[in-house]
């Protein structure tokens, strides 16, 4: 019969590089429309990172995603990023671009101060408009600015910066140090189904809650959680990679390799825990590998609340699940007194 | 070398192949349709679906001469001239495709559920993209995305005088 | 792929001359799913591939008086969506459905998945629990014999190498006969069978009891195998939970597995046994439906 | 034809029509939201909003995902290229005692065959150069490749490949983590031991820590090797052009250490090497170094002509890095009230044949491995091993999935022992702001504990009694 059981996990994942160094670069052009281009050496894996790179570059020049191109990974137009790596994009590669747009804006306020007849620093950048902070009527559209700085002042808005997050080494004898610069931290919990008679398990939904800081987009940080997790899942049930006495694969092919379809998997329901991170682009830090990571154990806690059984070798397929339930059982019997 | 003509997205076709190439190759190769993708070349993955006579297929299962004659839809051929096709937009919109190399299988095997189911629950929809892997997603969007796109198609087809290039059929 | 020659039958007396021209240098494709495969992998191309996938006459799904005669390129889909077949062997419907995914059943055959003759495959459970018989074309003419005398040795069935295999007949007899088929894989989605079964019986509405039971399993044995023990054992006993469960104990000891790198043998024993009880009971709650509704 | 196709037929996609009337039709105007980020979508159209931050912008590459048109490596050609095959060992290990390409180069249609000893560095790898292109002599793993092809169509290529004769002799493999620790076992780089990199974390006073304690729980756990299994295969094309100028167009997530690491591999100066990343169908950490690109270059070099070459899903799964197994010992002291004291912790990684990004991967799952508890005494000890299977690298957690099944495991364990609420114990144990971590670091930022009362909010997880 099929007994239910619910589990917990928890974890924390750090974001960039294990104290060695892990900058990026990027350049950020303002074009004389207000429109503008930003380079980065990152590539676009399926993370969505191009488009929150874009989203920072426009929030820090108060324009809209749609306005912003980001250029990416041409080593010879391109500047340099240590890449799609670490879960380090957002927030390493977010900073330079924030940095690098910063630069960009601080000449447009430069152009804008004597047209609106105010010092640099009592402007803003906001809804495609120069500014002044807290008196928005008095404002000049960021294209009419960059057109002035670039054609008439002949100072083109373009900014470049690049950021390496600090680290601490470690003490080669106790490991102490300050090996990353910040951690993201998450909780997923799992109801499945166990069938105590052939070991199956059926994961009914995953609530998971993640941090990422501040979300800079909230629907490629879910898509983030929802495809870390079908990697838990597989993680937690179905795949390895098997090989034989002489060292030859097994199963090389994803016909016997076997990963989740979309049969196997649970209802996801994603929250992302408030969060802000000072040192990160926007308070934002990072999303993309931890979302794997306490899949396998939440999974294997509720077979574990389920039928009883620990199982501490993955992947728990039906036949290691079952194999546990009947020494249970065996070991039951053998209690009870004859 | 074999002879092939088929209708390709509403246009005919014709090439002078090996009798060993797929029907991926032939789109791929000969018509420079590069949007079903090889991602197994065994019909593991789902990444080379495409529409054959109605029926989603994995191109790379069918030979070039097996579909000699026959009416091939690919990705190619969902959007128009005026639009996106409602399960494109539906994807797009929802943030259902990550990297994408999915997207084109994924959404031709929709096409095909819908042509034979036009109110699909949440199983019917797993049942039908269960020949379509993919390892971004958790397949979560993209359910949300067939979801949408369906109710987007029904009301199309009670509007059916707005109704353009999509036909849905009652199962 | 290597190379190989291509030509396309137009219908059976065709496809049947030219086996016969060819004989083992050929390779008939039907839907391919398997074939393409097999191919792409093989070291030595055939010298030529028969395409039968036009021969419409192996398409039909057709009541005779011989039985439900079912032609072997009939898709998995097409199975699916039949409603005689939905009426008379939902059974049928279900291992039909179990088979790959979407696109792999639109494409691949009945006739095509018996004559992989591979142990797992799912088609094979169910006909030969309702006493399925096959039928074949070759240049010395039309012969039938029972589904599990197709059956040799795994990918070896006892087709000659000018015989094409037409399709299957399951008998007038079983019509109706409550059946049901089970399947456990690795994962929900494009699974492949570790263990298969079906079962099917007639009841002895007096005495609620089983008549003529069968019990057919895959991926348990060579080919897919009978459990006539088991079948014994239910013969004439009163349907009880109990006795299902006694018939799935029977049947695990009649199954011959193997242990690979996918499951052990004895854990497929263990599914032998609980699959089995699991068709019995499914059958047998499908047929008390039926009574239900065809009760005004 | 049916009537879907004859409306196709009347209206054949015009590509820039589509494009520019869809725009029309799915772009609102822009309207500016007054609240501050993150905000929930507000809007139909998050791409034109100018706060920017907190939208659910679609992403810029989702329309032509949709569409078919991205252009991934295997979309890509240019005239006259050519298509490369690499042949693998199939052997675990062995010495290669010689390499008879003759066959294949006699072939029609081959262009040229390449071994790794005509490769200027044949050595690569992000901490560790023990990596060749091509084996040459020793094949440390059956995935290992002997010999490239290049050739005017992929059947030609793999035909090529089955004439190459490559003679072993066969050399004693160890494929166990555990076995290959040991002094005796064969040494997957000899001389060198199969430890090939180690890390501690180490915080009070481990026996003090657990003297103190009521309970201790100890328990092995072990995981898996895992492909990343990205939908589209490692692809890339090389064009080396008669300035002496390479490009590269690859599947790679990381194309900055791809340049030296061609730049090494080719003696090129790096002034000479240009690397375009596309857009990448998935990586997930399997694409964050080079694998068959300076074939690639040399297959190009040598024939004048571009080279595109994409791994079989086979080569996938044998001939790219994998997740690596680990074994875990964990050691666990607690209160009776189930708040920790003490906790040792073994790990053990298996590395496979070559280091790719073991040192990393180590490093994080043995600083990760405590938990995102408060714990005052700890001793953490990792040690990666070399053996004759798939080397094993960065993969979507760089080990932290591993120690995580381990410690949220021991972590049920311990409430079930004591007859602790699973929640509570964790909120009893959880880092707060400003906890040190196991590394003495000072954390900011933390919400572990939200993220706990978030989900058991969602879930609606009750306590048991």
């Amino acid at each position: 019969m099929k007994r239910r059981g619910r589990g917990v996990a928890c974890m924390w994942y750090p974001i960039g590089f294990t104290v060695d160094a892990n900058p990026s670069a990027a350049t950020v052009k303002v074009n004389e429309d207000g429109t503008a281009t930003v380079l980065t050496g990152t590539v676009e894996t399926g993370q969505g990172s191009l488009t929150v790179l874009g989203q920072i570059a426009a929030e820090a020049l108060g324009i809209a995603t749609d306005d912003v191109h980001v250029v990416s990974a041409d080593t010879d137009t391109t500047p340099m990023d240590t890449g799609a790596i670490a879960s380090r994009t957002t927030y390493v590669t977010g900073n330079a671009i924030w940095l690098a747009a910063e630069a960009a804006k601080a000449i447009l306020f430069e152009t804008a101060a004597p047209m609106l007849g105010v010092k640099a620093s009592q402007l803003e950048a906001k809804d495609r408009k120069i500014q002044v902070k807290n008196y928005p009527q008095r404002a000049v559209a960021i294209g009419e600015v960059a057109h002035r700085s670039q054609v008439v002042l002949g100072q083109p808005a373009i900014g470049s910066a690049s950021w390496n997050p600090p680290t601490v080494a470690m003490d080669p004898e106790t490991g102490q140090g300050k090996p990353f610069a910040t951690y993201v931290y998450a909780t997923q919990i799992a109801e499945v189904d166990v069938d105590d008679e052939t070991g199956e398990v059926e994961i009914l939904r995953i609530c998971a809650a993640h941090d990422c800081g501040t979300a800079i987009n909230p629907m490629l940080v879910e898509g983030q959680v929802e495809g870390g997790i079908s990697m838990g899942v597989g993680m937690a049930l179905q795949e390895e990679m098997l090989f034989d006495a002489n060292g030859r694969h097994v199963n090389p092919n994803l016909t016997n390799y076997i990963m989740p379809t979309s049969l196997d998997m649970p209802q996801i329901e994603v929250d992302i825990v408030q969060g802000y991170d000072p040192t990160g682009p926007f308070g934002a830090k990072g999303v993309g590998e931890p979302t794997a990571v306490p899949t396998a154990a939440a999974i294997l806690n509720a077979v574990h609340d389920a039928v009883g059984v620990r199982i501490t070798s993955l992947p728990a397929t039906s036949e290691r699940i079952l194999t546990a339930i009947k020494a249970k059982r065996a070991g039951e019997r053998k209690q009870i007194p004859a | 070398m074999i002879d092939v003509t088929i209708v390709v997205n509403g246009e005919t076709r014709r090439a002078s192949v090996p009798p060993e190439t797929t029907l991926l190759k032939l789109l791929r190769e000969n018509f420079a349709l590069t949007g079903a993708k090889l991602g197994c070349d065994v019909g593991d993955c789902g990444a080379c679906t495409v529409i054959v006579d109605g029926m989603a297929v994995n191109s790379c299962l069918m030979l070039a001469g097996q579909v000699n004659g026959r009416n091939v839809t690919t990705i190619e051929g969902l959007a128009t001239r005026d639009r996106l096709h409602p399960i494109q937009k539906a994807f797009e919109d929802t943030g259902a495709l990550q990297c994408g190399f999915c997207g084109p299988g994924a959404i031709m095997a929709t096409k095909a559920l819908f042509d034979e189911n036009s109110d699909p629950n949440v199983k019917d929809i797993r049942d039908a993209l269960s020949g379509s892997l993919c390892r971004c997603t958790g397949y979560t969007k993209m359910i949300e995305a067939v979801q949408e796109a369906a109710r987007v198609l029904r009301s199309e087809s009670r509007n059916s005088s707005h109704t353009r290039e999509l036909k849905v059929t009652a199962p | 792929m290597k190379a190989f020659g291509y030509v396309a039958a137009k219908d059976v007396g065709h496809a049947v001359a030219l086996l016969g021209e060819y004989g083992a240098r050929a390779k008939l494709l039907a839907g391919g799913t398997d074939l393409l495969v097999e191919l792409k992998f093989a070291a030595h191309g055939p010298e030529i591939i028969i395409d039968i996938s036009r021969v419409d006459e192996l398409k039909d799904i057709s009541i005779s008086d011989e039985g439900l005669r079912i032609g072997a390129l009939v898709t998995h889909t097409e199975i699916i969506r039949s409603p005689i077949i939905g009426n008379l062997f939902p059974a049928l419907a279900d291992a039909a459905h179990s088979i790959g995914a979407a696109q792999t059943r639109n494409l691949g055959t009945l006739g095509g998945n018996l004559i992989t003759c591979v142990p797992s495959m799912d088609s094979g459970p169910t006909l030969m629990a309702l006493d399925a018989q096959v039928t074949s074309a070759s240049r010395s003419g039309l012969s039938q014999v029972p589904l599990a005398d197709l059956f040799v040795a795994p990918r070896k069935t006892s087709l000659q190498s000018d015989e094409l295999l037409t399709g299957i007949i399951i008998p007038k007899a079983n019509f109706a006969k409550p059946a049901a088929f089970q399947k456990f894989g690795l994962r929900k989605g494009q699974a492949l069978a570790l263990v298969n079964a079906a079962a099917a019986f007639w009841i002895d509405q007096d005495k609620d009891s089983f008549v003529q039971p069968r019990i057919a399993l895959g991926a348990v044995a060579p080919t897919v195998i009978r459990a006539p023990r088991a079948e014994a054992f239910l013969e004439g006993k009163a349907i009880t939970d109990e006795v299902m469960a006694e018939a799935g104990r029977i049947a695990a000891t009649e199954a011959k597995p193997i242990s690979d790198f996918r499951a052990s043998a004895d854990y497929r024993r263990d599914l032998v046994a609980v699959l089995t009880k699991r068709a019995l009971q499914s059958a047998y709650a499908r047929a008390s439906n039926k009574v239900r509704e065809s009760v005004p | 034809m049916n009537d879907d196709t004859k409306v196709l037929e009347r209206e054949q996609l015009d590509l820039a029509e589509t494009l520019r009337r869809s725009d029309v039709d799915l772009r609102l105007p822009a309207v500016v939201p007054r609240e501050p980020f993150p905000i929930e979508p507000l809007t139909v159209d998050a791409r034109q909003q100018t706060h920017a931050v907190g939208q659910r912008a679609t992403r810029l590459d989702g329309r032509l995902h949709g569409l078919g048109q991205t252009k991934y490596i295997d979309d890509l050609s240019f005239p006259g290229m050519l298509y490369a095959r690499i042949k693998r060992a199939g052997i675990a290990s062995a010495r290669i005692k010689r390499i008879d390409t003759s066959a294949a180069e006699a072939i029609p249609g081959v262009m040229a065959v390449l071994t790794g000893s005509e490769i200027p560095v044949n050595s690569f790898g992000p901490t560790f150069q023990d990596q060749p292109v091509l084996a040459d002599p020793i094949v440390r793993h059956a995935g290992d490749g002997v010999a490239a092809v290049a050739a005017v169509t992929e059947q030609i290529a793999n035909e090529a490949l089955e004439k190459i004769v490559v003679e072993y002799e066969p050399l004693p493999a160890v494929l166990d983590p555990v076995a290959a620790m040991r002094e005796d076992s064969p040494k997957v780089h000899a001389p060198n031991s199969n430890i090939y990199a180690s890390k501690v974390v180490r915080k009070g006073d481990i026996e003090k820590g657990f003297a103190e304690s009521d309970r201790i729980f100890e328990a092995r756990f072990s995981t898996q090797m895992i492909e990343h299994v990205s939908l589209e295969p490692h692809a890339a094309i090389a064009d080396w052009d008669a300035n002496g100028r390479l490009t590269i167009w690859a599947t790679i997530g990381r194309i900055t250490l791809a340049r030296a690491d061609m730049a090494r591999t080719l003696k090129l100066p790096m002034s000479r090497i240009r690397i375009i990343g596309t857009i990448v169908g998935g990586n997930f950490g399997g694409k964050n170094e080079i694998s068959q690109e300076p074939a690639l270059a040399l297959l190009s070099k040598k024939t004048g002509r571009p080279v595109k070459g994409v791994f079989t899903r086979n080569e996938e799964f044998t001939s790219t890095t994998t997740r690596h197994p680990i074994i875990m010992d964990y050691k666990t002291g607690v209160t009776k009230e189930g708040r920790i004291l003490a906790r040792q912790i073994r790990l053990v990684l298996d590395g496979g044949a070559y280091c790719s990004w073991s040192a990393t991967t180590l490093g994080k799952a043995c600083i990760l491995s405590p938990g995102p508890y408060k714990i005052d005494n700890l001793v953490a000890e990792a040690f990666v091993v070399y053996t004759n299977k798939t080397m094993t690298g960065a993969m979507r957690g760089f080990g932290a999935p591993q120690v995580c099944f381990a410690y949220e495991s021991q972590m049920d364990d311990i409430a079930k022992a004591l007859g602790k609420d699973p929640l509570e114990i964790r909120l009893l144990n959880a880092f707060d702001e400003g906890s040190p971590s196991p590394t003495g670091q000072v954390l900011h930022s933390v919400v572990i504990k939200e993220s706990l009362r978030k989900a058991a909010d969602r879930f609606g997880w009750e306590p048991r009694s």
